[in-house]
């Protein structure tokens, strides 16, 4: 991480064939200011070798959900969310 | 006596315990209602041409009962029941036991079918809970 | 494996006793059922305008029991589920009792939706039952 | 009853509101031969003042539905259905 660039503390929540992928349910990051989900996904896709593309997922801001685009801020809890199949 | 300007009576639930049935359907009892109709999923023990050992719900808590409010508000106002019950199962479950409960109390059938029908097709559509699947001799599945 | 070439469970039947719901559910239990969709009808506190107190139910028990198996066999041709159970109370309810119960199980829930609606939809025109309603300071009358 | 003419015996089923106008369930009457449930209903209809008029019942004969024409035969059990209200 680059001290230099402000930066901003996320945590991130994964869950069903994510949670698998990454090996966790939960963990948080640093990561520069200013940062979208989309950008966040991408660079946690290649890190850790996810499958699913975003636009297999939806994403969820604090509890919320919330376009892929939508400007982060420190603390927020980021969740990416895989076609759901409850019922 | 006019239930249509009571409060309904909306609730959905995830549980990590067995669904008390009976319990569920004395959440909806209104001496107003002539209909209850209750919608139960069951573990099969088959799913698409694979036979099927055992699954596990997995929910994201938080957002899934919020979502699940939200759906049944959508639904209440649609088809305005006096009552709607919803309870979804987490953890690992076997073939035949309970993993949805989904109850809805009216004064009259119509518009009870109506919305156990709405509720279930929506919760399948957008309440964060996922499935996974377990297979003799194979390996699990997330359920997409 | 294939229910379809499985004899349905269909089971009509009268009681003169209070329904007890987790054995009819019991019935209707199938490994190979995703859905279970049921109908409870309640005695109501109002109809038609009118409070009513309690009611009575009166069935011509031979006619009635053949007709309801015919109606089951019609609908289970018509959808196909793996089980229909239909109980029907007889003598004198009071609000809140539970005056009838169907529950149809199925592999998916379209086929159990639709068969519930049509038994509850046809019982109400064909099967001879009768019902007699109560009312505070009013003459009982006889429900057609 | 004219001895004359041949009679059947025929058992009567009121139900509902019937049943509370004729002030019985069930009772035997002997009727002129040939007889059909409809020329029955009526003269019970006339003879304990019924209400309902055949257009609003149904008919059965030994517990199953049947027409208002069929020809009854003696120790036919014969029965008439007011409009349900079962569900």
């Amino acid at each position: 991480m680059n001290t230099d660039t402000a930066t901003i503390f996320l945590k991130i929540l994964y869950f069903a064939q994510l949670e698998e992928e990454r090996g966790c349910f939960e963990e948080t990051i640093e990561y520069p200011f200013p940062a979208s989900p989309l950008e966040v996904y991408q660079h946690l896709r290649e890190q850790h070798q996810l499958q699913l593309s975003p636009k297999e997922l939806r994403v969820a801001i604090n509890d919320c959900f919330s376009s892929w685009e939508t400007p982060l801020k420190s603390h927020d809890t980021l969740a990416f969310l895989p076609p759901v199949a409850g019922g | 006596m006019d239930f249509s300007v009571n409060k309904p009576f909306l609730q959905f639930r995830l549980s990590e315990e067995p669904v008390d049935v009976m319990q569920e359907m004395q959440f909806l009892q209104n001496p107003s209602c002539g209909a209850l109709v209750t919608f139960t999923g069951w573990v099969r023990m088959e799913n698409e041409g694979k036979q099927v050992n055992s699954l596990q719900y997995r929910a994201y808590p938080a957002l899934a009962v919020k979502e699940g409010e939200t759906l049944l508000q959508e639904v209440w106002e649609s088809c305005h029941p006096a009552g709607i019950s919803c309870v979804h199962r987490t953890g690992h479950l076997q073939v035949g036991d309970l993993a949805v409960w989904i109850g809805v109390a009216a004064p009259h059938r119509a518009e009870a079918f109506a919305a156990c029908q709405q509720v279930i097709d929506q919760l399948k559509q957008r309440v964060p809970i996922w499935k996974k699947e377990f297979y003799p001799g194979l390996s699990s599945e997330w359920i997409h």
